[in-house]
């Protein structure tokens, strides 16, 4: 699964623009993908075909809404993906633990630590904090924090 | 017999007898098996072969609270174990000490900060502690020198060391 | 009244927590298991017991103060932390890293792999019954910990790495001791292979016991040992090569079927490997700086970088935004064993509950490196 | 009863007597100068720290009972063990050897009957 035919998997699926490759030495990763909430399941089964595995779900808090990001990487070759997903603040996920099962606890850690929902998730409870905590502790609006940025200020 | 303000003395009291049993508690103090996190791992080592336990009675690990009279809390305690804590800690028969191993288990440690949301920061806000061990993690001579140090409480109560005498405050139940 | 004797006596079924506190969770990692006799239902892992908000810490300390938080994340394989961490923000802010400190961190990061999996070794043959091998293993970490500690400082928590190089230099005595080290141990293989792995018992209790095939790694993202136990070569050092390794020759052992004796025997042949790539690295160090100039708070452009280095359970990863400030905006670390814990959920249902513990103590995690 | 036999029963009662002493007396003992712990959780099962779910007392499989019949029948033989343990060397060496050898072989028949009926190994049957 060479990386042409990866993109071009990809971009079957998302608008070739939103496809930007990276240099793996520099950012450590060689494709990152723009996607939007409804092509997550999408790029989540493209990249299934692709034999990539899941290898973590985060999100970053900003001011004009959190933004999750996927990472796939390959047992095979160097082919780390990035795939961006901006959300708008209160918007919730679609979740891909129906492809990776791998996701049923990252996207219950996600929701955990910053509130974002994963819709038709079968148990999204929390998994790190206890059962009666509520809040969500990496938003930045939460506890001791050293700046808080907007998307803009970061990715430009 | 370390006076505990919490729980009533036995009914009866026999000042000799308390000395030979104390001696004897001192020198077979069954731990209970309970690592929280880096300093479980050199509390294995301080049960290991080099820095041997067994050489103060103290190597018999015991998984269970109800065989066991001490109580090392080796690790940071989150908020999530807290109950627990106190849980094991109330299962544990009568004559029970506890050992505050490690930063963590004194002070909160390296995560205590002013925005820290996790984390209990001290064992005694949840239960009464004998003795503190710090480090992080303490080297599994200072946990020994922490048994020792429990030896000497236990045999001769308050008035052990006269170097460092630790006044065990009334703990309120949190 | 009288159905009530007809009625067929079911057997109900047994919940079971095999809790935080447990001789054999490693830790604080609590199974509540939903049992059937001795047969196991279902099975749900519950974590957080050990969650301590390393990356809530990140986003109000500086680069360097989050140094001592990467090594307590996993205390197992503490410098391997170390060397990631360190490794991803000089990637960032693009610092020089002279050779002499690249070849020092591999040998502290290989010295500190053999360590954890010695460690494993001990408490996982502990779980199963036997106590002597923990005594033989834990003697053996004695030795390492003993190297470590004369350069690093400390026995577990290293802060050994720095930001363009390595702490301290390392003196002949150093080189002596591993080199001896190394002898020692290559003495003690047969010595563990004669009482573990020919042992009849342990092999009983491994050998077919928590299969876990490509698919399902792939499906649950487990790597390292648990992955390459299953036939996968998967070890960042090859996939990705960073530091120095590409220098070194050293294969990657892979397993067959994916079970615990497979698990057991790929972490033994990686300790064999470890130690030759200490050798090749000992033979080969380079004189020169340990450390390059770098400015007292490192503040590493806009943008987002990951970073993956292969830890002793996998591939550990470093996630961090950084908004051009001398603090991470976000820093997540992709740890190894959330992934390989995961896989129990798939992996226990039908299994014995002594299997339980047979499965956990061959996948080997660190749980305050689970809850962060 | 003639005043030997009325005797001879003053014997067993003493006896008996003794005996309940040493069972009763470390309760006692214990009782009064054992230390008093006290705590909401105390009495509570333990479970790894956690509260129990569901109650213990529950119908469980019948395999647990066939383990509890093969203790049973070696611990009874455990017991008898003790007295030829106090009587073993004195004179025939080798017949009491060859007669201990012969009592734990018989009974170790039980174990192999039960190991090829398949006992040991855990029916599954979901």
């Amino acid at each position: 699964m060479s990386l042409e035919d990866l993109k071009e998997e990809l971009s079957k699926v998302v608008e070739p623009t939103a496809i930007s490759p990276r240099d793996h030495d520099k950012d450590g990763c060689l494709l990152e993908i723009r996607a939007t909430v409804d092509q997550v399941e999408s790029v989540a089964k493209a990249a299934r075909q692709a034999d990539l595995f899941l290898e973590s779900i985060t999100a970053t808090d900003f001011t004009n809404g959190p933004q999750v990001i996927y990472h796939y990487n390959s047992f095979v070759t160097i082919s780390r993906v990035l795939v961006r997903v901006p959300l708008a603040r209160g918007d919730s996920v679609p979740t891909i633990s129906n492809v990776y099962d791998a996701a049923l606890w990252y996207e219950r850690e996600v929701f955990d630590l910053f509130g974002i929902r994963f819709d038709n998730h079968p148990d999204l409870r929390r998994i790190l904090l206890p059962e009666d905590a509520d809040f969500h502790p990496l938003l930045k609006d939460y506890g001791k924090v050293h700046a808080f940025r907007s998307r803009e200020d970061i990715y430009g | 017999m370390a006076e505990k303000e919490l729980a009533p003395g036995p009914r009866v009291r026999l000042a000799v007898l308390e000395e030979v049993l104390n001696l004897c508690r001192a020198n077979s103090l069954w731990p209970m098996t309970f690592g929280l996190a880096c300093c479980a791992i050199e509390m294995m080592a301080a049960g290991a072969s080099r820095f041997d336990l067994d050489r103060f009675g103290a190597g018999v690990f015991r998984p269970s609270p109800r065989q066991s009279d001490l109580m090392i809390v080796a690790g940071t305690i989150s908020k999530k174990m807290a109950p627990t804590i106190v849980t094991l800690w109330e299962q544990m028969p009568a004559p029970k000490w506890c050992i505050a191993m490690g930063n963590c288990a004194i002070s909160g440690g390296p995560f205590e900060y002013e925005g820290q949301y996790a984390i209990v920061p001290g064992t005694d806000l949840i239960i009464p502690v004998d003795i503190y061990v710090p480090g992080c993690p303490p080297r599994p001579e200072a946990l020994i020198q922490g048994f020792l140090a429990l030896e000497d409480k236990i045999t001769k109560g308050e008035k052990r060391n006269v170097l460092r005498r630790f006044k065990r405050r009334a703990v309120k139940s949190r | 009244m009288a159905n009530e004797f007809l009625e067929p006596i079911t057997e109900q079924t047994f919940y079971l927590n095999m809790g935080p506190q447990h001789p054999s969770t490693h830790g604080v990692l609590r199974l509540f298991l939903k049992l059937d006799g001795e047969y196991i239902v279902e099975a749900d892992p519950v974590v957080g017991y050990g969650h301590r908000g390393h990356e809530k810490m990140a986003e109000s300390h500086l680069y360097e103060q989050f140094l001592p938080n990467s090594s307590r994340m996993d205390y197992l394989a503490g410098l391997i932390f170390n060397h990631g961490y360190v490794a991803a923000v000089e990637k960032m802010a693009s610092i020089e890293v002279p050779q002499r400190a690249e070849y020092i961190r591999v040998i502290c990061a290989e010295l500190n792999r053999i360590s954890s999996h010695l460690l494993w070794f001990g408490t996982y043959i502990m779980d199963l019954g036997g106590f002597t091998p923990f005594l033989y293993s834990f003697d053996d970490r004695e030795n390492i910990l003993d190297i470590l500690d004369r350069v690093s400082g400390s026995r577990l928590t290293y802060s050994y790495c720095r930001f363009g190089g390595v702490a301290r230099d390392l003196d002949d005595e150093f080189i002596k001791a591993t080199r001896e080290f190394i002898d020692r141990l290559r003495g003690r293989w047969n010595d563990y292979h004669n009482l573990v792995t020919k042992n009849v018992i342990f092999i009983h209790r491994a050998k077919d016991v928590g299969l876990i095939n490509r698919e399902l790694a792939l499906r649950f993202g487990c790597t390292g040992p648990i992955l390459r136990a299953a036939g996968v070569g998967y070890d960042v050092r090859k996939a990705e090569p960073y530091s120095v390794y590409p220098e070194f020759d050293f294969e990657i052992p892979t397993g067959t079927t994916g079970d615990a004796l497979d698990r057991y025997m790929v972490r033994l042949q990686e300790m064999e490997q470890s130690l030759r790539i200490i050798e090749q690295a000992l033979d080969r160090l380079p004189e020169g700086p340990i450390r390059s100039a770098v400015p007292h708070k490192v503040r590493p452009p806009k943008g987002d970088y990951y970073f993956a280095v292969e830890s002793a359970r996998g591939a550990l990863g470093y996630y961090i935004v950084s908004d051009g400030t001398s603090y991470p905006y976000r820093l997540k670390a992709r740890v190894p064993s959330y992934g390989n814990l995961q896989v129990l959920t798939d992996v226990l249902p039908g299994t014995l509950v002594a299997d339980t513990i047979s499965i956990l103590g061959s996948i080997d995690i660190v749980v305050p490196e689970v809850d962060r | 009863m003639t005043q030997q036999v009325l005797h001879d029963f003053l014997y067993v009662a003493v006896f008996l007597l003794v005996g309940v002493i040493f069972a009763v007396s470390p309760i006692i003992i214990s009782w009064l100068i054992g230390g008093r712990s006290e705590g909401a959780k105390r009495a509570e099962t333990y479970e790894s720290g956690m509260p129990a779910i569901g109650s213990a007392w529950i119908q469980f499989s019948v395999a647990y009972y066939i383990y509890a019949l093969i203790f049973l029948a070696f611990d009874v033989d455990v017991l008898y063990l003790f007295p030829v343990a106090l009587a073993y060397d004195q004179g025939f060496v080798i017949r009491d050897f060859v007669e201990i050898v012969i009592f734990i072989g018989i009974l170790s028949l039980a174990i192999v009957y039960a190991w090829r009926k398949g006992v040991f190994t855990w029916q599954k049957r979901s």
